[in-house]
């Protein structure tokens, strides 16, 4: 048995070399990472806040790879070192040291430094990204579909089912959502991701710089074309693919071109979804009380029984037939009970978000007439 | 350190064996923190139901839910009542098994099965109101429906569950299967009719008050 | 009096019944060593908790729906 | 505690005959050596079915346009893959295979708690597994292992026996995590205090906690899953006013403690392997001990890292950013101490240690990629991609898995008396160490150059690296085909090994291979650490243990 020495605790001149040697591929680790164009593992970014996430992957990456360095390399160091020899003893056995307070501080010590540099650092790129990017830019919605996007503009009518453009240098403010199940909206290009999830509006903000053709990637899975909804993959049997859609950012006249000839492509296009029954519906016999079951089904995801202003995708629909300070509805028609009908058959393409017509929503004309009772019955 | 959790020590002359039953009082530990681990995880499944229902009510549904005018709040406290009530009598029961009165602990047990059936029926009178006087369905009626009939009904699901079990342990108890030192099924009884019984303060301030 | 004010006043009077009967038996309970009796003792303050917010209720101080029965 | 009782009469005495006849000792057995063994086999035959999709996985990648199965298959291939490996592969193997085979014997008891209760958790599991596999032929999962609704909620039949399947499992785990923080609260020999406790019973005690709770919270998102399925009741589905968001806060409060249930067992068995052949008392121990419990807590509480894209409030994010970057220290710590364990040691290389070797070093490097995707930001780019995919099966495979073999060669001996051969060990180790990087590796840069996961297509410039992953992934699967033949082989024909071939101090080892059917003759009574490798054994009642004194079975 070897007695427990702690004076045998001592590191030696082979620790120090080792240790000056991981020292030395730390920092060149370090050197690459902060110096090398990252385009062999990276698209070249060409949006605005994409910059600050790859600095961001170039500090994690520099002090990720010195601290693998550092334990790869003592491990490998060590396991050498200390290996078992022919000479030794059968049961021969290490040196005892069970802990070392400092050493213990210090490995505790560092990495908490470690993290609260990082916090900072990324709470302050989170907050270029979420927070600082403009808010006024070129506002741009799109949806998801079963496997393609869409995409709408003011003042375009209707919806883009083409590639999506936008100014080079503007900001663009980028909302998505999706008409069926859980979609993404990626740009790798751009660095940035948005889920596009039915019934909620996800923003993303962000300025292009650089004029190009980008791919745009699905990245939750949404059935069985999903690989599908990535522009770079090849088409099928020379057949378009529908999910290959490129984001386009133009110059500002390309832009213009491209804008204007979507405006008159879709001059007669209607905001309103197609619909499935026309002509008028008989609102006789609603039961409110029905409509308000059916409110709770069909409707609360987006309206508020609320005043107007307590909006969640849509406005709140409190007296929605009876506010004098909304006289109109949101096509401008009266608010009478057949307008109202009206647009819960027709649906709506509002600023953001789009309503359900009644075949999407799986209304009848007598659900229809039960929840306009319903919303007249609200004052 | 399970020594001391018998009420009154075991002492010599109660047990089998002559003395005290080392093997009784070491099992019995195990048992007593098997069943509460039971009950933490089950706790966590109601849970898991109430934030999923906290989460959504706060989550861009408007409130209260359209189409859902009333609850009966006047007879749901009528009904909280008679559980809680249950609650103490069970209580009560136990306290009785442990001083040896078993004439008190069968009418407590007895009265806590009877208030337990009383929940139960006034659980589906409510049931039964609001799916054909209210039109507030399970399926139907948006979250509100969904989380209220999930969680009353697996709360039903406990109580019908404890009555059973209150049942079978009272009977048990009549043919002389616990004794006054040994009678870990009653304690465990109790702890799952508290259990049931805490549950529905929750449920009922979530779904009734607030 | 219609049905709405009786089952009021039983929820309040069976409130304060279980209330204080809880509460007696959490200050007789109130020394009881055992992991067992601490958990009584929790689930006795709960019930007691429970039992008071249902007399609220009954009295209508707590509650957010209107009830079918008017009242 | 349970140092101050009286053992006489008490459970450590009440010693059963051990029963006869082939049903009894081997298929439903009570004894937890047993149905450890029960947990590895089927575990294992999980391991076999599920690498088999990973394999036609990576065989559809080998080409940009596919063209191995069809969309369809692919989608259910690869969510099978993921359910069973995470379900039927690493969490039995880790808690209910190897915790049921060596907590008992490293605290001094000659069971779990409830033995009985023991042997329903086994049984559930393969029914599950059946289960979930027998989905294949109405239509298996499609959206992954998440399962996301809505898609969920569209795709076919085999969603809801996925659902019922996965809730029996939870069942299971639940049930083995109550069993398993009873038995280590109540059942630890006399003198085993909490500080003396080896790491691996500390690594099992952090997780089963998880076990009993975060799976419950998963049982009620499957319930809420299966009922809206079913009878449409209407949770998740927002044009009935559900919301999808619910189900990724429900699942992922589950199963990013998963990820702990999966790893802080393999942590333990390091920690066992370590010091034993260095020949040295672990580093750190209380850190070791204490960092296990640090990360359990803080794994409960940074589910939405996983929803950083999906539409959390901006707000929302940094808590969950913050306190993800923090679970790094503990981690670290960790890794550290066990680094610091090789310093100054007498290094035996058996296969046992390379893998926990291997698994130093590539824990480690999913460790930092870990924390990468923990920041906000850069999550923002890579969610959803090939990096993620890399990043976990660094932890689950190089972590975890890697640790279920340094385990296996490891207590090989404990269970079946036998060594297992060192020469296939160390053709195992390094194939499935070089055909591990190529495979995952690689997959890094995929995923921040462009490739999401779950794709059956991928741009075609994807495709050198793609074919160097599928390729890695050939020789890895190729060398787990060595570790069976290796186990098959060496339970008839390996090395007498004896009671202790690695020199080991923890209990397990004090007692013969494989061990009695009531464990010990003699309840041992346990006077300090087990690390100390210059101290005498601190175990006292041990002496008859190696020899052929008959024990008194079938007091009471």
């Amino acid at each position: 048995m070897v007695e427990h020495r702690t004076s045998a605790v001592t590191l030696g001149r082979g620790f120090w070399t080792a240790t000056a040697v991981f020292a030395v591929l730390s920092a060149l680790a370090i050197w690459f990472w902060t110096t090398t164009p990252l385009d062999i593992i990276l698209p070249p970014v060409a949006a605005e806040p994409g910059a600050q996430i790859d600095s961001l992957l170039r500090f994690m990456a520099a002090c990720g790879s010195a601290l693998f360095i550092f334990v790869a390399g003592y491990i490998v160091y060590f396991a050498i070192a200390f290996r078992v020899r022919k000479d030794d003893a059968p049961d021969a056995i290490g040196v005892q040291v069970h802990d070392n307070h400092k050493l213990e501080f210090w490995w505790t010590i560092i990495p908490t430094a470690f993290v609260v540099l990082l916090s900072i650092l990324s709470v302050r790129i989170w907050y270029g990204i979420q927070i600082a990017q403009p808010a006024n830019g070129l506002t741009v919605e799109a949806l998801g579909h079963q496997w393609y996007y869409t995409f709408r503009y003011p003042q375009i009518h209707g919806e883009i089912t083409d590639e999506m453009h936008v100014p080079v240098n503007q900001p663009v403010v980028l909302n998505v959502t999706s008409a069926d199940v859980i979609h993404s909206f990626w740009v790798p290009a751009f660095r940035l991701k948005a889920d596009m999830v039915p019934g909620l509006i996800n923003t993303i903000r962000f300025t292009p710089t650089k004029v190009g053709r980008y791919p745009i990637v699905c990245t939750e899975f949404c059935g069985t074309r999903h690989g599908e909804m990535d522009a770079e993959i090849p088409t099928e049997n020379g057949k378009p693919n529908p999910g290959a859609q490129y984001f386009v950012v133009d110059t500002p006249a390309n832009f213009e071109k491209w804008y204007h000839g979507w405006q008159v492509k879709n001059a007669n296009a209607s905001d309103a979804l197609p619909t499935v029954s026309t002509g008028a519906i008989s609102l006789a016999g609603g039961d409110a009380k029905a409509g308000g079951a059916l409110f709770a089904q069909k409707c609360s995801a987006c309206h508020a029984v609320g005043p107007f202003s307590q909006r969640i995708v849509g406005p709140g629909l409190k007296g929605v037939l009876h506010d004098p300070a909304h006289p109109n509805l949101v096509d401008g028609d009266p608010a009478t009970p057949e307008n109202v009908a009206k647009i819960l058959q027709n649906g709506y393409k509002g600023d953001i978000g789009v309503m359900p017509n009644e075949a999407a929503n799986g209304l009848s004309d007598k659900d229809i007439a039960n929840l306009v009772a319903y919303l007249s019955s609200l004052k | 350190m399970a020594v001391a959790t018998l009420p009154h020590g075991a002492t010599a002359g109660h047990a089998d064996h002559g003395e005290v039953d080392q093997l009784y009082v070491e099992t019995r530990a195990l048992r007593l923190q098997g069943f509460l681990l039971f009950l933490i995880s089950d706790c966590v499944l109601f849970s898991s139901f109430i934030f999923a229902y906290l989460y959504m009510r706060n989550s861009g549904q408007s409130w209260p839910p359209p189409g859902i005018n009333h609850l009966d709040v006047a007879f749901a406290a009528l009904n909280s009542v008679v559980l809680f009530g249950s609650g103490a009598t069970m209580h009560y029961a136990l306290e009785n098994w442990k001083h040896n009165n078993f004439g008190r602990y069968a009418f407590f047990m007895i009265a806590t099965i009877v208030l337990g059936i009383l929940f139960l029926s006034g659980q589906a009178y409510e049931y039964t109101n609001l799916y054909f006087k209210e039109h507030v369905s399970w399926a139907g009626s948006g979250i509100f429906g969904a989380s209220f009939f999930t969680l009353t009904g697996m709360h039903g699901f406990h109580v019908t569950v404890g009555v059973i079990y209150l049942t079978v342990l009272f009977l048990q108890s009549v043919h002389g299967v616990y004794t006054k030192d040994k009678y870990f099924g009653l304690t465990a009884g109790t702890l799952y009719w508290h259990f049931v019984d805490v549950i529905w303060v929750a449920l009922f301030t979530i779904f009734y008050l607030i | 009096m219609d049905i709405a004010n009786i089952e009021r006043i039983i929820a309040i009077v069976g409130g304060i019944i279980v209330a204080i009967v809880s509460a007696i038996a959490l200050k007789n309970d109130w020394k009881t060593p055992g992991l067992d009796n601490q958990v009584f003792k929790v689930m006795l303050a709960l019930l007691f908790v429970g039992a008071v917010i249902a007399l609220l209720a009954g009295a209508h101080v707590l509650g957010n729906f209107p009830s079918p029965k008017g009242a | 505690m349970s140092t101050t009782v009286e053992h006489a009469g008490g459970i450590a005495d009440h010693i059963h005959p051990e029963p006869q006849g082939f049903i009894r000792r081997y298929v439903f057995s009570l004894d937890h050596k047993i149905i450890g063994i029960q947990y590895l086999i089927t575990g294992f035959v999980f391991l076999v079915l599920a690498g088999l999709l990973a394999e036609v996985i990576r065989t559809q990648l080998l080409h940009a346009n596919g063209g191995f199965v069809s969309n369809d298959t692919y989608n259910e291939v690869y969510t099978m893959h993921g359910s069973a490996m995470v379900w039927l592969v690493i969490i039995p193997l880790i808690t209910g295979g190897f915790g049921n085979i060596i907590m008992p014997l490293q605290i001094g008891a000659r069971d779990v708690a409830f033995p009985w209760l023991n042997m329903l958790s086994f049984w559930i599991f393969p029914v599950a597994g059946l289960m979930l596999f027998s989905s294949f032929l109405i239509g298996a999962p499609v959206a992954g292992w998440t399962e996301y609704p809505p898609m969920s909620l569209q795709a076919g039949p085999g969603t809801s026996m996925w659902a019922a399947a996965i809730f029996l499992v939870g069942v299971s785990s639940t049930l083995t995590g109550i069993n398993f923080v009873v038995t280590m609260f109540q059942m630890r020999a006399p003198g085993m205090t909490f500080t003396r406790m080896p790491l691996f019973c500390w690594a099992q005690l952090a997780t089963a906690p998880l076990l009993m709770i975060a799976t419950t919270a998963l049982a009620a998102a499957l319930a809420a899953l299966f009922m809206e399925r079913q009878f449409g009741v209407p949770f998740f589905d927002p044009t009935k006013g559900g919301s999808p968001l619910m189900w990724q806060h429900m699942f992922w409060f589950y199963s990013h403690p998963a990820v702990y249930i999966m790893i802080l067992p393999a942590f333990g068995m390091i920690s066992e392997i370590i010091p034993t052949f260095s020949r040295k008392p672990i580093f750190g121990y209380k850190m070791i001990a204490f960092s296990s419990m640090a990360i359990a807590l803080a794994g409960m509480m940074v589910w939405a890292h996983h929803m950083f894209t999906s539409g959390l409030a901006p707000y929302l994010q940094l808590p969950f950013m913050i306190l993800t970057f923090t679970i790094a220290i503990p981690t670290g710590v960790k890794i550290f101490s066990w680094v610091a364990t090789l310093w100054g040691g007498k290094i035996h290389y058996t296969t046992s240690m390379l893998f926990a070797l291997g698994f130093l070093a590539l824990f480690t490097l999913g460790g930092i990629t870990g924390v990468f995707l923990a920041a906000v930001p850069f999550d923002l780019h890579v969610h959803g991609t090939y990096f993620v995919v890399a990043h976990f099966h660094y932890v689950l495979v190089g972590g975890s898995l890697m640790g279920v073999f340094a385990g296996m060669y490891y207590y090989f001996p404990k269970m079946t008396g036998r060594l297992m051969s060192e020469k296939l060990g160390k053709w195992h180790f390094w194939l499935f160490f070089i055909g591990f990087n190529g495979t995952f590796l690689p997959q890094h840069w995929l995923g921040m150059l462009g490739m999401p996961r779950r794709v059956p297509v991928y741009d075609p410039q994807f495709q050198f690296w793609n074919d160097v992953s599928t390729f890695g992934s050939y020789v890895m699967t190729f060398s787990i085909l060595l570790f069976f033949i290796n186990v098959l082989v060496s339970i008839r024909n390996g090395k007498k090994s004896g009671p202790n071939p690695w020199g080991a101090r923890t209990l397990e080892w004090q007692i013969p291979s494989p061990p009695h059917y009531y464990n010990f003759k003699n309840i041992p009574t346990v006077y300090g650490l087990p690390y100390d490798f210059s101290q005498p054994l601190p175990y006292k009642g041990l002496e008859e243990e190696l020899t052929d004194s008959p024990v008194h079975v079938g007091a009471h």
